[in-house]
């Protein structure tokens, strides 16, 4: 178990690392053919970009939790959630490049990432994912298996229908079913306090006498520790589980934010408590792990997020005509 | 009707709502991947009797009652067809569809496109519509274009018994999400109009017919007066009429809202060069202006005369006996319009 | 206050008595011409027809503590609600016989009734209305007024999407808003405890750090008392409440339902409580009435609804073309 | 531009969305009952600039940040235009009414009528629609038919600033549910395509502009070209390139989509006897789809060939430029559409 919880602090602390390369690189991306006048349609990366640096530990933290027969439903701001659940990088970069090579041949996107082999999912309605993984978490029940289903949504989407219906449903019918807020503070401008009628979402799992977490503070191991309980219980038929977790969000909603809404100490702050750093020392002061193993990690991460954003890069565009295909099977 | 042998078939009268009953029945027994989730879809037997019996005989695993929570549910059934399951789902009635539309027309009929046709969604929407009755402006619409427009689902609307078994079917076994629409008067429920229509033969044994396919279910020379569910059988009675006074229509159940069966339409009025539409959705932006679209753009040389819209007009479904028989298009309007259009 | 209780107490008893009344005319005038062979449509009142015989305590006992000023909401099931709100009854049983002096000119319906007199209204969509009673009290806090807005619901409505949309607004604003939830044990066919996570939905308030209420028994009395500790707390700017009372449906969802679902005991147990009787019992044995005095109040009630009918039995049908009118003003 | 006095009245460049915030302000002050509501419509100042600096102007009260939940605040602008006040709500993507179509469908539309005209629901209701910078299948769509469909709404897409206010200050006079359409390309705004059409002559003063005109932007005496919002950008300059080839095409921006100005199609149509329709909205029971039957069963005998409808083939918006590209019409495909059409 010891061994088994250092194995699993290196793989959070490989996919927080992997995710944060990955968008680092993106930010780069995305601003291209953007300058000296930004054009949010300009680009090799063109449309909407929502990146999610700070947030990396509820996606890592939960997933290193679940395998590829587990099901995971993303949101918007989908990046962390995919890598954690090991959806093709490649395929997943390509795709942001609108390339046909990409997950779904350059139809989809960046909020639009659909990886059926590791069943990842998203979009960019917000709540919409939420009965997604409860159905799937249905399905899993039908047949027997012992797989579970996690939604990750945003603190601003625990506001929608969606959010109320489906935890209704998981909870009376007793699914495996987690549902993970990333209370990030904002909905776009909106702060929680003017969003949301109670401190955190961790108490409305009350409305369906379910089990509420509360992870305070970005905390990586805390939410490792957390997620294992609400999995395992998932796992076992106990039912299902809301896990909210206080998280960073470092950027803006979406590239190209002005955040005229928000104070201009509030990033630098919490960039001082960045979760990877954390994490990292955690690792060095446990003796998990030496700095060297850490950056031979960081390198073999550098690798393989270059790696993909090569294959992007030099991909094909699809034919124009293939906007047709693919409406129906 | 394609592939029926005759032959070996048994063929029984049954009302539409049996008619559903028997193929989701004998697609349930065949494919155990099949569920069908619902509001009073389980002991109750569905509200327009499309699941009676089924629960007694699938037991609640397989025919789930849910709570009201269409975006809950419908949002669910997507997951779950991803997760490899064929889930029918119900929307009571048409008319609620505003509370679930974004899971039907942000994710369901788009999920297979933006991934490239990596998730298939095999999912069959149930849904009544079609007023008639005086069940008001929030239980009477058939709301047929309001799915029509969305590209990514299948959307049919079968009249007749034999063409709704067939084609639930289909749509059940049909890889891609399929909208269902059944017609209220046109289930051969008990407890409401009694029409002949609604019962008819329906052969036993398990068939498919294919969802994109219109019929000419009455042939004539001299004007094709399209409909779909009410409004064909209001077409075949004002054809019937029409015919004493010696005019030959030409009727054609148009079965699929989309894709919409170009071909027969063309055909049919590139002989009879006359064109009725008639719709038991509101006037603009439906089924009416469709079709007039494709014969417009189509089959422009063909007509010879302006062709002719009956529908809703854009008002909301009055309550009242006298006012909704006002706004839902019948066979005397038909029989009206045509004798208008043709000077005999 | 003794003496208001009990004007009070006369006034739901009234009112318990008129809705009984009236639906007991409704659900025969509904089976005209609906007979030997039940059709819909037939009759002078076609269309769906939901009655809530059994139901009145919530509406009586709540409504009694509000002023034409205050705003209700209520549901497919609107009768006892309407009436306690006081919406006018002869136009009311004129809209529900389709004639051009209802309500709404034959248009709405007996699902769709509109009285702005005394802002009253409701709709057949289950979960519609609270976000229109939650409209209502942002205009009333807006304008400075103390008047409340209060939205019917029944049970098988809180597992919607809008309950919670709605409840998160109202508490998030503070509004003066109240959620009533009649709990008749069905939603149609499906039993509460195949729609509802929770055992009742008061405990669903500490989603959104409001009050919650639960009365048991259909009790009149104590729905009297807690609607006024509710009342008052919105009017005083204390914010929301939920108020879930059990109650009970004597008849079908509709008019016609077969009720193969629900158990052949189950009717003439909540029948031998009666809540109108039981009600009559306590204003006698606590000397609130005389039996003439409630004879009297019986005998008016006849009267007022009989007239009503009068009224819309021989008021005019709509011209035709009528159906084209209205749709702007 | 009915309302303006030229002399009086200053006129100055503003962008789409400087006119409708401009509009905004102007009736804010006006009107105590006017609120404002919507997901960062405050200090954000609506995400395609709706409402800048309406929130230091007007404070909370008035200019109300929601949460995610549309159909609660839609929901409550109902409730709150019954109690007297007069909401503007945003709902920020067209592409999101799914999630509240029933509030704005079943209730907000058809209230009015199912109170016998007793209940006024004077809402405007704004949404940003329109694709073409890769936003891809659920942020890029207009969707103008699924609105235009259903009675009880007012449905307008003005295109040009000026329009945009008028437009919008009418909506807000109106006493009926408006949806106000804005295109997110046509706003102006400063991180998008800068079109020079965003930018146009905008009186200073209150004005209004009808809501039920189309308007002719273009005379010419060969073809009608129909379109709305970005589709009328791009036949004017298909018309512009087909002048110089000697083809003299008119232009009419639709500007409403509910109701449609007949009298102007009609008008232009018996002119030209040509008709091309195209819209940004997809092609099935669109635009194109209501304009091409008004004209055959309305302009019947105005029309000389075929009508040439340009849509979105009935696909979701694909997110790749080039994919994108393809299923947007644009000059190109209407210079081409003309060209076939007209042997000059
Ligand atoms: C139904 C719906 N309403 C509004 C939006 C627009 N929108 C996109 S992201 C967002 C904010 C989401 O906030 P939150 O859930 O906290 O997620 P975060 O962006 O903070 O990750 C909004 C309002 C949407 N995509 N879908
Ligand atoms: C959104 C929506 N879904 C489904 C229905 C169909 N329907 C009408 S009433 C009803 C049951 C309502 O149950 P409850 O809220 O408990 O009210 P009750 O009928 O018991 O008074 C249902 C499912 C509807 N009208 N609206
Ligand atoms: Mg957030
Ligand atoms: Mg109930």
């Amino acid at each position: 178990m010891k061994n088994n919880n250092k194995n699993d602090l290196l793989q959070i602390y490989r996919t927080m690392k992997t995710s944060r390369y990955f968008e680092e690189r993106m930010e780069k991306a995305y601003l291209e053919g953007k300058q000296p006048i930004f054009n949010i349609g300009a680009g090799p990366v063109p449309g909407e970009m929502h990146l999610s640096n700070g947030q990396e530990p509820a996606a890592a933290a939960m997933i290193v939790h679940l395998t590829k027969d587990d099901t995971v439903t993303a949101t918007h701001r989908p990046h962390h959630q995919a890598i954690a659940k090991g959806v093709d990088l490649k395929k997943m970069t390509a795709e942001i490049f609108g390339k046909k090579t990409g997950l779904g041949k350059g139809k989809g996107g960046h909020m639009h990432l659909f990886d059926p082999t590791v069943k990842f999912s998203c979009g960019g309605i917000v709540g919409a994912g939420i009965p997604h993984a409860v159905g799937a978490a249905l399905a899993n029940k039908k047949k027997g298996e012992d797989w579970v289903a996690v939604a990750f949504i945003g603190e601003g989407a625990a506001n929608s229908g969606a959010f109320h219906e489906s935890l209704n449903l998981a909870a009376l019918w007793n699914l495996p079913f987690i549902l993970v807020v990333e209370d990030n503070s904002w909905g776009i401008s909106v702060a929680k306090k003017n969003s949301t009628s109670v401190p955190s979402n961790d108490i409305r799992a009350k409305a369906y006498g379910i089990k509420g977490y509360l992870v305070k503070d970005n905390d990586p191991v805390e939410m490792y520790k957390v997620s294992k309980e609400a999995v395992d219980r998932a796992r076992n038929g106990g039912g299902p589980s809301i896990i909210e977790i206080e998280t960073y969000r470092f950027l803006g909603h979406f590239q190209g934010d002005p955040e005229l809404y928000r104070n201009k100490e509030e990033v630098p702050t919490l960039r001082g408590k960045d979760p990877i750093e954390r994490l990292k020392n955690h690792l060095l002061k446990e003796n998990l792990a030496t700095p060297a193993e850490i950056s031979a990690l960081e390198n073999k991460v550098y690798e393989v997020v270059d790696d993909a954003y090569e294959f992007a890069i030099h991909s094909e565009y699809p034919e124009p005509n293939e906007a047709l295909e693919d409406v129906f099977c | 009707m394609e592939t029926i042998k005759a032959k070996k078939d048994k063929i029984r009268k049954l009302t539409g709502s049996k008619a559903m009953v028997q193929a989701l029945e004998q697609e349930l027994v065949r494919d155990k991947n099949i569920i069908v989730m619902g509001e009073d879809v389980g002991k109750y037997g569905g509200i327009f009797g499309s699941t009676t019996g089924l629960y007694d005989k699938f037991g609640p695993e397989r025919i789930m009652d849910t709570p009201i929570s269409e975006t809950g549910f419908i949002g669910a059934a997507i997951g779950a067809a991803a997760a490899g399951l064929r889930p029918v789902v119900e929307l009571m009635f048409v008319d609620f569809h505003g509370v679930v539309m974004d899971q039907i027309y942000n994710h369901m009929a788009k999920i297979h496109y933006m991934s490239g046709g990596n998730v298939k969604l095999p999912i069959v929407l149930l849904t009544g519509v079609g007023g008639g009755y005086s069940d008001a402006a929030q239980h009477s619409q058939t709301l047929y274009a309001s799915f029509g427009h969305l590209p990514g689902m299948k959307v049919v609307a079968p009249t007749f018994p034999e063409d709704i078994k067939g084609m639930l079917i289909a749509a059940i076994r049909d890889d891609n999400p399929v909208v269902f629409m059944f017609h209220k008067t046109l289930q051969g429920l008990g407890w409401m109009d009694q029409l002949q229509a609604s019962l008819g033969p329906v052969p036993e044994d398990a068939y498919t017919i294919p969802l994109n396919k219109a019929k000419v279910v009455r042939e004539g020379k001299d004007v094709t007066i399209v409909g779909v569910q009410m409004m064909t059988i209001e077409a075949l009675n004002a054809a019937g009429k029409l015919a004493e006074r010696g005019i030959d229509a030409e009727v054609i159940d148009l079965r699929s809202i989309k894709p919409i069966d170009k071909e027969t339409l063309l055909k049919s009025v590139a002989k009879t060069n006359r064109l009725v539409v008639v719709d038991e959705d509101y006037l603009s932006y439906g089924i009416t202006a469709e079709i007039s679209a494709i014969m417009a753009s189509e089959g422009f040389h063909h007509l010879k005369s302006p062709i002719v819209r009956l529908a809703i007009p854009d008002v909301p479904i009055p309550y009242s006996r006298v006012l909704e028989k006002y706004v839902i298009p019948d066979a005397q309007d038909i029989i009206n319009a045509v004798e208008n259009m043709i000077t005999v």
